[in-house]
């Protein structure tokens, strides 16, 4: 049994098909890409995966547990945790205030004692920022910490998202376009990154316009048009999936290599 | 050593409630300060629930209606000594946020706007209605608090408006320092962290409905109490308490200082209940004063007073 | 059986005051998202306008035309001074930038105009109309027939006319509507234009019964707002249907259950609507993005 | 820490600039009125009533040839604000009395400040509580609600009536006028077998009146209110062609009641009011005749606008605190209060005065005079 497994995932906005009929499956320490054109539906997949869109149709099955239509808090306490593509930074807060807050699970407990200022709020306040900061040093964040979060760079902001998501400590990481906007060296620094996550065991979710990169680090590739998948499988063989080919990668292929400048 | 906000704050406060009074030619001038104290506490939940969590209410007067009035009828009605009317207005209040705050805060933006300021025309309409009990629209009397007579028959003679000056500026520190505390905790970042953007606090686990609940339930309690204090010091009060005016006035003090900020809102709390005492040969422009300043105040400074002027100073020094 | 019908015209009545009070609100929400605190303070100078012109020696007639002309300008004055300087501000300044503005409104009409209640005469005289053993005034058929005239009105313009699809626009998406060439800063003009001549409508048709004061504004914009919140913000429609349903919920409360709580009764019943149906009765729903 | 100096620096500068007082004056007066806010119509006559009065007083020479000094402030109907400046009246300006208090909540914040001061105060409210129980240094100048109610239930009593409707306004005045009423109808005889409330900004009463309409055995309908209420209690009833007679309340005894109501519609509507609306129906020889007509023509002169009850209420505040003044001979809090208490036969516009330690209002129902519009103007009943 697998430790993320959908089927059968459909939503409709307004009567048109987002998503239609997308069944997979993940596993500890797997990185699935889910890879197509724009429009064909990866960030709504991701958003019912995560709780943020209420699937029309289908279920999704967490650690044996069906947790379709579980909000997004619930499933963060069940391991899952997400990046955005558009970025959902906490901009008034400082660097390393936005990765404690993502040990709100660890952290959190009575308002009282918070408000009150008590040594069981502090301890909890205390643990947590000790764990942003190893968090903040492996993304190499440590020197901004004390920066809000508002006035950092995109590519900056995009790995603040990550140590974030990883502050949960998260068994199954969606990411969303993580080196979207980064640059060559920021890139690799994330390939890297994801490749270490996923070898402590989290299975690793990925949406990615960086062909190069996907086809680098992914165990399994599950691919979509249309809000419909059209083939999935190792990056070998759906790369030579001629659907694939004819409805994605001739067209994505130029535009990753005009990327790629 | 750098001071922490936290510090500063409470520090600043303390010295001028401590420092002012020796500028004080009568007694007057310390009404006035209680009155600014009384109305910093209750800004100071609205800092909490707007400031922290981004959430507005149009109807916090409620619950200063539900305190104030806690301290009126608790005495006449149950023979509760004021103190423990206090007490029981505050939880009263805790419960009715508790109660309203579940299906209320499902609501955004301007549909929470309006239910909150629903909320608050309802309380006020019940005190008015309810004239059996609440004495109705011309408000009923409110018995004396009694710790005025213990410290003097304790030798420590107090006139009535040094008394609530102190009092209040006590009950205000201690608000701000509650304020400050959570702030920094692991619920006021989850707070924070949904003001930011609510998605990415539910993504990393933060129970939205909750702890908007908390914060409004705990806005809630201050409003109560400043309304209890204010009801106290009056000796009487009316329905005008829960009005919808009082409102709106609690939220523009919160937001001319800066919600974001729990100094910044007592010193939006302060200018304006000085202003109209300092320009009273005014009194007839004193609305439209009122709302020029609102509009200017978010047109050119968002964030507030105190808030875009330390920015202003810290840009410079940077 | 009587007691119904006179129920129910005293519901429309209101309803239909509240109405063009709602009607008021849908435009400027549709071409911006912005619910305007300040509606009932454009209410209050059609009617003080028309009082004051009135007096001065005005024919009734040119006296309201002056009010609606004046106030709208004033709305636009309120569009080029407040609003468009705030552009992108959250949803919370957006709120304190209007109830300032209708502060402010409410402090300057007491100084230009003054604290009295005003009234002037009806349009069609004060003789009642008899309807099924109940009465109605012959001014509330002007309000209500200007509430129905101002819906069709408003029905047109956003699904028959290209300005009224432009303003849809841009309330949609702003960058998008520039994009195709609407101006969308002429929009938000004509907008703010048209509900503040709309609301100097109401006021000019209203004051007669209702009468008006410096401070009418809020009573009238919490009732206004609620039946467009009760129909659904943005939406004609709702506009209409919420106000209509707001006038007979009080009426008939007033009349079978309690007089004293016909208000907190409307509200409740707001909450309850809302709750079940966070859009309202005709409001589209909108799905957030991420 | 910079900033914060300046910040206390400027706190204190705020306080000590504008709040700081006016220059010595020989007698100083203190008067916190409701001329802004809901309650204005009535505190806006009451403020420019006595601006007017006191410019004469001293054009005449003041008194006992001390000027008068009058420091006014607005408090704009709220209570809070109302307790704020009687403290700043008695500590900060050091006034000898206060006059004020436009509405009850406003007077009765005001109280306990001058009680505990030691300061008299009248105030121009209706409630009978400002005076009931009575207390050192509270007194005030208008009838109370419950004489209102006991003037139109005489009246009543004489046209043979016993069973009446009620239909009230909820704000302050229409609630303690409604209570007060209820409280004493059961001496006249009279059942109240309907009663009906609205709110204060409503737009129509046609479903409360086709209630009281529909009740059996009704002979005449009251409404305690002021504001737009019962001009449009009045409209509707004309409309309704409710055919019983209409009583009024002395909230509504102005001019602008008669305009607003239409002239068709206020026909025969009756209610109790003061002298001073009806000054030109008057004997001579009435003894309040010359007062009101003296009023009435300077307050229009002054302020073109047409006199009313309420501005009439601060009329004879002022009178009777000069009179005072002028037989205790100083301006000690105490001496004043004192010859307030003792004052007696002061003819004002809203009747004769004369107070006891029992009695801080000092008017009787004879003060009343019931009136009836006639015509869209007023006449006298009696």
């Amino acid at each position: 049994m697998s430790l993320l497994s959908v089927s059968g995932l459909g939503i409709e906005f307004g009567g048109v098909r987002a998503v239609h009929d997308v069944s997979f499956s993940a596993d500890p320490g797997e990185i699935v890409s889910v890879i197509g054109p724009n429009g064909a539906g990866k960030t709504t997949l991701f958003n019912m995966i995560s709780g943020v869109y209420l699937p029309g149709s289908g279920s999704i099955t967490l650690a044996g547990e069906d947790v379709t239509g579980m909000s997004p808090h619930r499933l963060a306490e069940r391991g899952l945790s997400r990046t955005f593509q558009n970025l959902q930074i906490f901009q008034q807060m400082t660097v390393l205030e936005n990765v404690i807050a993502g040990h709100h699970l660890h952290e959190r407990g009575s308002v009282f004692a918070d408000m009150l200022h008590l040594p069981s709020s502090r301890r909890r306040s205390k643990a947590a920022e000790v764990g942003a900061m190893a968090l903040l040093e492996r993304l190499g964040l440590a020197r901004a910490a004390l920066q809000e979060a508002g006035s950092l760079s995109y590519g900056t902001l995009k790995r603040l998202e990550i140590a974030r998501a990883l502050a949960l400590k998260p068994k199954v990481l969606l990411l969303d376009e993580p080196a979207a906007g980064c640059n060559a060296v920021e890139t690799e620094e994330i390939d890297r990154l994801i490749a270490e996550v996923a070898a402590e065991g989290v299975a690793v979710l990925l949406v990615e316009h960086d062909m190069k990169l996907v086809m680098r680090i992914s165990s399994h590739i599950v691919v979509l048009d249309h809000g419909e998948k059209i083939a999935e499988g190792d990056p070998a063989a759906v790369s030579r999936d001629p659907r694939v080919v004819e409805a994605y990668l001739g067209a994505h292929a130029k535009e990753a290599a005009h990327a790629d400048g | 050593m750098r001071l922490s906000t936290k510090s500063a704050t409470l520090l600043v406060l303390a010295l001028l409630i401590v420092a002012t009074p020796f500028f004080f030619p009568s007694a007057y001038y310390y009404r006035v300060g209680a009155l600014v104290f009384v109305n910093g506490i209750a800004v100071t939940g609205l800092v909490i629930l707007t400031g922290y969590a981004g959430q507005i209410s149009l109807g916090h007067a409620g619950f200063a209606g539900i305190g104030a009035y806690a301290s009126a009828l608790g005495p006449t009605h149950l023979s509760l000594p004021p103190s423990l009317s206090v007490l029981l207005g505050a939880a009263l209040s805790a419960l009715i946020a508790f109660l309203v705050g579940r299906p209320i805060l499902r609501l955004k933006g301007y549909y929470l706007a309006v239910a909150t300021l629903g909320f608050g025309i309802l309380v006020s309409m019940v005190l008015a209605n309810e004239s059996g009990i609440t004495g109705g629209p011309d408000g009923v009397q409110v018995a004396e608090l009694g710790l005025r007579d213990l410290l003097a028959s304790l030798g420590l003679k107090l006139k009535a408006p040094v008394f609530w000056y102190a009092f209040s500026g006590v009950v205000l520190l201690v608000g701000a320092w509650l304020a400050l505390n959570l702030y920094d905790s692991p619920t006021g970042r989850a707070l924070r962290a949904l003001h930011g953007s609510e998605v990415a606090a539910k993504t990393v686990g933060v129970d939205v409905p909750r702890v908007t609940l908390q914060a409004f339930v705990i806005s809630a309690v201050y409003a109560s109490v400043a309304g209890s204090l204010l009801a106290l010091q009056n000796r009487f009060v009316t329905p005008d308490i829960a009005g919808y005016m009082y409102s709106i006035e609690l939220v523009t003090m919160a937001v001319f200082g800066g919600a974001g900020s729990v100094f910044g809102a007592i010193f939006g709390a302060g200018i304006l209940t000085l202003l109209p005492q300092a320009l009273t040969f005014l009194a007839e422009y004193e609305q439209l004063m009122l709302g020029l300043i609102m509009v200017l105040v978010m047109i050119f400074m968002r964030e507030g007073l105190v808030p875009s002027a330390l920015r202003l100073i810290r840009g410079r020094g940077a | 059986m009587p007691e119904l019908m006179q129920f129910l015209l005293s519901g429309a009545t209101v309803g239909a005051v509240y109405a063009l009070v709602a009607l008021g609100f849908t435009i400027i929400y549709n071409a911006s998202d912005i619910v305007n605190f300040a509606q009932g303070e454009f209410v209050m100078l059609g009617g003080m306008i028309t009082v004051f012109a009135h007096m001065a020696g005005l024919p009734l007639p040119l006296a309201a035309l002056l009010a609606i002309v004046v106030t709208a300008a004033i709305g636009v004055a309120l569009n080029k001074l407040a609003i468009e300087p705030a552009r992108g501000a959250p949803v919370v300044s957006l709120i304190i930038i209007t109830i300032g503005a209708s502060i402010f409104i409410r402090g300057a009409a007491q100084l230009v105009f003054d604290k009295q209640l005003h009234r002037f005469p009806a349009f069609s005289g004060d003789d009642p109309i008899a309807v099924l053993g109940a009465t109605i005034l012959p001014q509330s058929l002007w309000v209500i027939a200007g509430a129905l005239a101002v819906f069709i009105g408003l029905w047109l313009f956003f699904t028959k006319t290209l300005t009224g699809l432009a303003v849809l626009a841009t309330s949609n998406n702003r960058l998008a509507a520039q994009l195709v060439g609407i101006n969308t800063s002429w929009v938000m003009t004509l907008s703010f234009a048209l509900s503040a001549g709309i609301g100097a409508l109401a006021g000019v048709l209203v004051t007669p019964i209702t009468l008006t004061r410096y401070d009418v504004g809020i009573a009238l914009a919490l009732k206004g707002f609620a039946a467009a919140m009760l129909g659904g913000m943005g939406s004609p429609h709702g506009a209409l249907v919420g106000g209509i349903l707001l006038g007979l919920l009080e009426a008939l409360t007033a009349g079978y259950i309690s007089s004293q709580y016909k208000d907190a009764a409307a509200f409740i019943v707001i909450l309850a609507v809302l709750f079940a149906m966070p859009q309202g009765i005709f409001g589209a729903k909108r799905t957030e993005r991420v | 820490m910079m900033a914060k100096l300046t910040t206390t620096t400027t706190l204190a500068a705020l306080l000590a600039f504008g709040l700081s007082g006016t220059a010595l004056a020989d007698i100083k007066i203190g008067a916190t009125l409701s001329a802004t806010g809901p309650a204005a119509f009535l505190g806006d006559p009451e403020a420019k009533t006595l601006e007017m009065l006191v410019k004469d007083l001293n054009a005449k020479g003041g008194i006992n040839g001390e000027k008068v000094d009058l420091v006014s402030y607005d408090d704009g109907g709220d209570p809070n604000k109302a307790r704020t400046f009687a403290t700043r009246l008695v500590e900060d300006d050091e006034v000898v009395a206060i006059i004020g208090g436009t509405t009850t909540g406003t007077s009765m914040t005001i109280i306990p400040v001058a009680e505990d001061a030691e300061v008299p105060f009248i105030s121009l409210a209706g409630a009978i509580e400002i005076i009931d129980p009575v207390r050192p240094f509270a007194f005030k100048t208008p009838h109370t609600d419950k004489m209102a109610c006991a003037k139109i239930f005489e009246n009543m009593k004489t046209r043979g009536f016993t069973r009446i409707g009620m239909i009230s306004g909820s704000d302050g005045f229409g609630d303690s006028m409604r209570k007060q009423c209820l409280a004493i109808v059961g001496d006249y005889g009279i059942e109240v077998a309907a009663d009906e409330r609205y709110g204060p900004q409503d737009a129509d009463m046609t479903p409360q009146l086709t209630n009281i309409k529909g009740t059996d055995g009704i002979q005449a309908v009251l409404n305690p209110g002021f504001g737009q209420g019962p001009a449009i209690v009045t409209r509707n009833y004309h409309q309704l062609a409710i055919d019983l007679p209409l009583y009024q309340s002395h909230g509504v005894a102005s001019k602008g009641f008669i305009d607003l109501a239409g002239k068709d519609a206020a026909e025969g509507v009756r209610l109790p009011g003061t002298a001073l609306l009806v000054g030109d129906l008057l004997p001579e020889g009435d003894p309040q005749k010359p007062v009101v007509d003296a009023y009435k023509a300077e307050f229009e002169k002054e302020t073109g606008t047409p006199v009313s009850t309420f501005g009439g209420y601060a009329h004879d505040a002022f009178a009777i605190l000069v009179d005072a003044i002028k037989r205790a001979g100083s301006d000690d809090p105490q001496a004043i209060r004192d010859a307030i208490e003792k004052t007696s036969g002061l003819v004002g516009t809203t009747g004769t005065v004369t107070m006891s330690p029992e009695d801080h209002l000092g008017l009787d129902l004879t003060a009343f005079r019931m009136l009836e519009i006639k015509d869209g103007g007023w006449t006298l009943v009696e």
